[in-house]
């Protein structure tokens, strides 16, 4: 149990998959502008990362290494994060409508989002077994929604600040997301 | 080979038929936006947007052929809604945030053609043949309709005059102007 | 309170300086009337009054100059006997200078009040209803400065059940001393009214409200309500802003008005002590309101004191009355320094509102350049609404009044102790009354025009209509025509037949 | 009679001030410094005084052009509201009192320029200015920023003179090695990391001292965790801070410390070396009392102060770094918007949702 904690904390805060491991930049540059709509992607991203994570899992040790079907790995995992995805939009389309405007072309996205085939392929890589996938995947959800609520926070703070006209819009935002990079490092080295 | 095509055929199948049978339970009718942003627009038809009238302006607002801004009429409160309305983000800048306007009939200049009154929308402009017309500023939307009719340029927009009730106490003229600066940053670094 | 507020303690509020001395202690004077008056028919809030007098009638004082205009308004009576010499516009004690719709009031140096007036010895014997009548009829109101039609809040106090009546004696505002001078002078007079109101309203209890800081007024209306149970005096802690409604009521009854509803939500309704003058002159005397008691105070007026001015006298007036001042000042203030308004100018009329008029010197108002926000917190401690003005103004800055809106700018009661304690000088009310406005006027403009698409539907029938009828009358033109042509051909044809028959005949 | 007044224009209430200036509370917060930092120099010699000389110089340097580049006109009085004097003296009371004279540059740079100015200056900045150099000199320069020195104060005689001085914070005498010493909770890492316990570790002569007076090895403002203190408590009665942020950090530091150290003194520090160790003090009452980063009501002020004790004390227990206030800091401040936004005082008349009250209620908990 304490190692399943443990490893949440370390895939959340020490690993960050944003801010460490530079995964899933996308939503996190395009989807913080409010706060309400961060929460929505982080959420409907923690989603389809804990699906695909349990998926993909199944189809790596059912199918395509019982078949020698290694090379096909990429391909194949794209095609059941698509299919997620797709079904998360049709779910958030019908559920929250709003939530589903402000997300707007992002919510697709997300099947290109590097996070969601990153943890996938790094599963795989480091050989966890079914329920550890899940974990490290969740985790690394968790630790994604966390950054895009503190960052759409931080962004909008600076939405109202008199940023000056060189550094408004982008570069400010990739200078606080820099900085927030700067205090995740101190969790660096957390012996957990 | 005949398994890679084999399998990857059945995934795709699988995920078609799943994804198939989901949209089927969680479909959502095509939103009827047409009527909403009608409802929204001011419904004088005055044609200053460019469209067939307000629900042609609606109609190409939904389509995204017109911009959240394209009526001049509602002004910048109207441009916000809409933008609302649709989940787009919205460009202020090309909108001129201008006083209410109202027709005014010069009395010497009018000839008593009638033409103005077939032309308004409100039927905010009195009158008969051969005596000088009147624009009742109740009804007056200051859609500039009447203006091109007029043979002898009798009728004119003028700003509505500030009344006590009416006054607005003016923002304050930030006197803090780092960052305010619109030069742009090439121009403020040649002074180094 | 909450157990949040009870663990952090009252924090709301600002001790300003108050200034209120010498002038407080200073012997009323009463201003001899001016030459002319210039009544603003626009010294209520609701509808501007409606003028009945005519140019160049002759009126004796406290005769009817212009009757209410809707249900919020009231009427308005001449300060003295005169000639009336014009009704048109003058500019308004308002910080825009802009020009307001008055009577000038030509003085005829008798002052002698109209024999019309309908005085009343026993007032207790008349209907409650007959009182608020008899109060909308002088054109009574809210004399703290909001000046709400205060027969109006009488009446809609019976219907709502109204137990308790406060009596504001708060003047929490700096330099004002006018109603702390009204205690002193006429609290009998005003211990009466405050029964007149107790009777017009049905509650069982008034309690008088007044800040410790004034035991001069305590000790006055004490001894004036202490053969009357249910009057009671209470002092409350001097912090500014006590005097205002909501927060007067939570300190005296501990209970909180719901954010936009009325004090009768919870069973009390708030009056003015100057009101309550005010009733009692009416009621006992039958004299309208025609005059008022007002403070002249700031750092320039030479002899600052309390004043009692004929509605109408110009400010230039009264300030020379009160002794002239000593400079030019940095500001000119009706009402007191935190809630005032700026005057565009000395040549504006006293109005109903006018509790004082300040000449400040440009160290006392202490103009300073806006800095940035350095969110130190200050205003949001100080603000008694709990609301955090320093994010308010923030989005305002950016044009979010949506932002702000949600933030409680609706709450606002404008009361300025966060533009008070900022430390980087932010014109915070000035942000707020700004969206404010500009959001009155997005609503008014949203009212125009769903009422201009009435007008074009209409305008669409109309002409669908026309079309129809005229289509109607088209086809049926072309029928009658056809059945003419019908006709025609048989008669025609018959004819034929006829001389056909008649040849072979 | 002297009424010929006309107003320009149209002037909002309120027409009164109660006095207070942004450079009156910056200097307050100086003058609460000044006992601490000259602790520092009499502790560090010269160097230290160079050091701090440098920083505040080139922080007011960058501050003014940065405010030039940015086209401001009177650039000089917005200099004059002491922002940026403060943010240069917080940033080196953080540094190694013998570090080089760069170190002083890049950080007073970093603060102002990235910390502070390119996000529209005073008052917009989302982090502590001075944090965010500190760290980043840290990160970028681990070996300069954790070079100690054992306290020379200045009357003894291996003190450096002034000339030798200046050439140390010139970076042209490299440190003697006998020179450079370990500070307190930077030996206890290692240490433990030697596998060494606390209790031997700390008994061995070695050991850096833990002395209530603060001479010992350190940064400049660290050194003296009393004379911190009571700037700090100068500060609370002056009104130019609230109890919320130091209490918060001091409680979320000493509380699991507290726990950890009853459970297992071999592995965990004192509370009491936690308390006056590293910058936990100047922290708690000049860092995250920081206004424009902090939160703005009291109860996300106690929020903040609790998340800076805790992660403070997670960092120099757990993490890779001897110290974590920095750190801890900047995180607190990356969360201090959604802290403001969830925890919004209570409108009056309405429920802390925002919904008016129900009718005759007097709120709860009354």
């Amino acid at each position: 149990m304490s190692a399943l904690i443990l490893l949440l904390i370390s895939t959340a805060l020490v690993n960050n998959v944003v801010l460490i491991k530079f995964l899933g930049l996308c939503p996190v540059m395009g989807v913080s502008k409010s706060l309400d709509s961060a929460i929505g992607m982080g959420m409907a991203t923690t989603f389809v990362l804990t699906l695909t994570a349990a998926a993909t899992w199944m189809l790596e040790h059912w199918l395509l290494m019982p078949l020698g079907l290694d090379y096909l790995r990429i391909l194949a995992f794209i095609v059941v994060i698509a299919s997620v995805v797709q079904f998360t939009e049709m779910f958030i389309k019908k559920a929250s409508p709003g939530l589903y405007q402000s997300l707007g072309i992002y919510l697709p996205l997300i099947t290109t989002n590097c996070a969601v085939l990153g943890i996938s392929l790094l599963n795989v890589q480091q050989s966890y077994g079914f329920f550890w996938s899940i974990f490290y995947a969740f985790g690394s959800a968790l630790g994604f929604t966390l950054v895009m609520m503190i960052f759409a926070g931080m962004r909008e703070r600076i939405a109202l600040a008199r940023v000056p006209a060189a550094f408004s819009g982008a570069p400010i935002a990739f200078i606080a997301i820099s900085l927030l990079a700067l205090a995740f490092m101190g969790f660096s080295g957390l012996n957990v | 080979m005949f398994t890679a095509i084999f399998s990857l055929t059945i995934l795709g199948a699988t995920l078609g038929l799943a994804l198939g049978i989901a949209g089927r339970f969680l479909a959502v009718e095509a939103n009827a936006n047409v009527a909403e942003l009608e409802a929204l627009l001011p419904g004088t038809n005055c044609g200053q947007c460019g469209f067939p009238g307000c629900s042609g302006a609606a109609t190409a607002l939904v389509g995204g052929a017109a911009p959240a801004t394209c009526c001049p009429v509602g002004g910048k409160a109207l441009a916000v809604a809409i933008a609302e309305k649709l989940g787009v983000r919205l460009d202020l800048s090309g909108v001129a945030d201008e006083a209410p306007k109202l027709a005014l009939v010069a009395e010497d200049l009018c000839i008593g053609c009638c033409r103005c009154i077939k032309t308004c929308p409100t039927d905010a402009i009195l009158g008969a043949p051969k005596q000088i017309h009147n624009v009742l500023k109740e009804a007056c939307t200051g859609c500039a309709a009447c203006v091109a009719h007029c043979p002898t340029e009798a009728i004119l927009l003028h700003p509505v005059p500030v009344t006590l009730p009416h006054w607005v106490m003016p923002k304050p003229s930030s006197a803090v102007s780092v960052g305010n600066c619109v030069t742009s940053f090439a121009e403020r670094t040649a002074w180094v | 309170m909450g157990l949040m507020e009870k663990f952090f303690g009252i924090s709301w509020g600002i001790h300003p300086e108050d200034h209120k001395r010498p002038a407080a202690d200073a012997a009323t004077r009463v201003m001899p009337m001016p030459e002319r008056l210039y009544i603003s028919l626009a010294q209520h809030l609701g509808a501007p009054a409606l003028p009945t007098a005519l140019v160049g009638q002759k009126v004796k004082k406290g005769e009817l100059l212009a009757k209410p205009q809707g249900v919020v308004s009231a009427a308005i009576h001449a300060p003295t006997s005169g000639v009336i010499a014009a009704i048109g516009e003058i500019p308004a004690p308002h910080p825009s200078g802009l020009p307001v719709l008055a009577v000038t009031l030509a003085a005829d140096g008798e002052d002698a009040w109209s024999e019309t007036l309908q005085a009343c010895d026993d007032p207790f014997a008349l209907e409650p209803d007959e009182i608020s009548r008899r109060v909308a009829a002088a054109g009574v109101v809210g004399m703290g400065g909001a000046t709400f039609p205060s027969a109006l809040k009488l009446s809609s106090s019976r219907k709502a059940g109204v137990t308790t009546l406060i009596m504001n004696g708060g003047e929490c505002e700096p330099y004002l001393s006018c109603d702390d001078r009204l205690m002193r002078d006429e609290a009998a007079a005003i211990v009466d009214g405050i029964r007149l109101m107790l009777h017009a309203t049905g509650a069982k209890l008034a309690i008088v409200g007044i800040e410790n800081n004034k035991p001069e007024a305590i000790h006055a209306m004490q001894t004036a309500a202490a053969p009357f149970g249910d009057v009671r005096v209470r002092p409350v802690p001097a912090r500014y802003p006590v005097g205002s409604e909501k927060q007067l009521v939570q300190t005296l009854t501990g209970k909180e008005i719901p954010a936009g509803a009325l004090p009768a939500e919870v069973g009390v309704v708030v009056h003015n002590v100057g009101t309550a003058k005010a009733v009692h002159e009416v009621v006992r005397l039958g004299r309208p309101l025609v005059s008022r008691m007002l403070t002249v105070n700031g750092g320039l007026v030479k002899t600052p004191g309390n004043v009692v001015a004929p509605l109408g006298a110009l400010v230039e007036e009264v300030l020379a009355f009160a002794g002239g001042l000593a400079a030019a000042p940095a500001r000119l203030i009706m009402g007191g320094p935190m809630m005032g308004m700026s005057l565009p100018h000395a040549r504006v009329p006293v109005v109903k509102g006018t509790s004082g008029i300040l000449a400040l010197s440009g160290a006392e108002v202490a103009d300073h350049r806006e800095e940035s926000c350095i969110r130190c917190g200050h205003c949001a401690r100080a603000c008694p609404m709990g609301l955090l003005p320093l994010e308010m103004a923030r989005h305002i800055q950016g044009d979010d009044l949506k932002g702000a809106v949600k933030l409680g700018l609706k709450d606002c009661i404008a009361c300025g102790c966060c533009a008070y304690v900022c430390q980087s000088h932010i014109p915070l009310v000035q942000y707020f009354a700004h969206a404010k406005g500009t959001l009155a006027a997005e609503d008014r403009a949203r009212l125009r025009a769903d009422a201009a698409k009435k007008l074009v539907t209409a305008r669409n029938a109309r002409l669908a209509a026309e079309a129809r009828e005229k289509a109607e009358v088209a086809a049926r033109r072309k029928a009658e025509r056809e059945a003419a042509a019908a006709a025609k051909a048989a008669v025609a044809a018959a004819a034929e037949t006829a001389t056909e028959a008649g040849a072979a005949a | 009679m002297t009424t010929d007044y006309l107003a320009a224009r149209a002037f909002a209430s309120p027409h009164a001030h109660g006095g207070g200036e942004i450079r009156r509370t910056m200097l307050l917060v100086l003058a609460a410094l000044t006992p601490a930092t000259l602790f520092g120099f009499w502790l560090y010699g010269w160097s230290a005084f160079f050091l701090w000389l440098m920083t505040l110089s080139s922080a007011l340097f960058f501050e003014f052009m940065s405010l030039r580049l940015m086209g401001q006109k009177d650039a000089r009085r917005t200099l004059g509201d002491g922002s940026a004097l403060l943010t240069g003296w917080l940033l080196a009371m953080t540094l190694p009192p013998w570090a080089p004279w760069w170190v002083a540059v890049l950080g007073a740079l970093i603060a102002i320029v990235i910390g502070k100015q390119v996000f529209g200056g005073l008052g917009q900045n989302l982090f502590n200015p001075a944090m965010v150099a500190r760290v980043a000199l840290l990160i970028s320069f681990p070996l300069q920023l954790t070079a100690w020195v054992t306290p020379l104060p200045l009357t003894t005689l291996p003190a450096p003179d002034f000339i030798a001085a200046l050439h140390i914070t010139l970076g042209q005498t490299p440190l003697p090695d006998a020179m450079t010493s370990a500070s307190l909770l930077g030996y206890a890492k290692t240490e433990l990391a030697r596998g060494i316990g606390l209790a031997q570790a700390l008994n061995a002569g070695h050991a850096p001292p833990l002395s209530w007076l603060g001479v010992r090895a350190g940064s400049l403002g660290e050194s003296s965790a009393l004379l911190i203190l009571a700037g700090g408590i100068f500060l609370l009665i002056a009104r130019v801070i609230r109890w919320q942020a130091p209490a918060g950090v001091l409680a979320g530091a000493l509380i699991p410390a507290l726990i950890a150290h009853a459970l297992a003194p071999e592995t965990y520090l004192a509370a009491s070396t936690h308390l006056f160790s590293g910058a936990l003090m100047l922290g708690a009452f000049f860092i995250a009392t920081d206004y424009v980063t902090s939160p703005i009501t009291g109860a996300g002020q106690l929020v903040f102060g609790l998340g800076v004790g805790l992660l403070t004390w997670i960092i120099r227990t757990l993490g890779g770094y001897p110290e974590g206030v920095a750190f801890a800091i900047l995180f607190m401040n990356a969360l201090t918007p959604m802290i403001d936004r969830y925890l919004k005082p209570r409108i009056l008349g309405r429920t802390w949702s925002g919904r008016p009250l129900g009718t005759t209620t007097t709120g709860k908990g009354a």
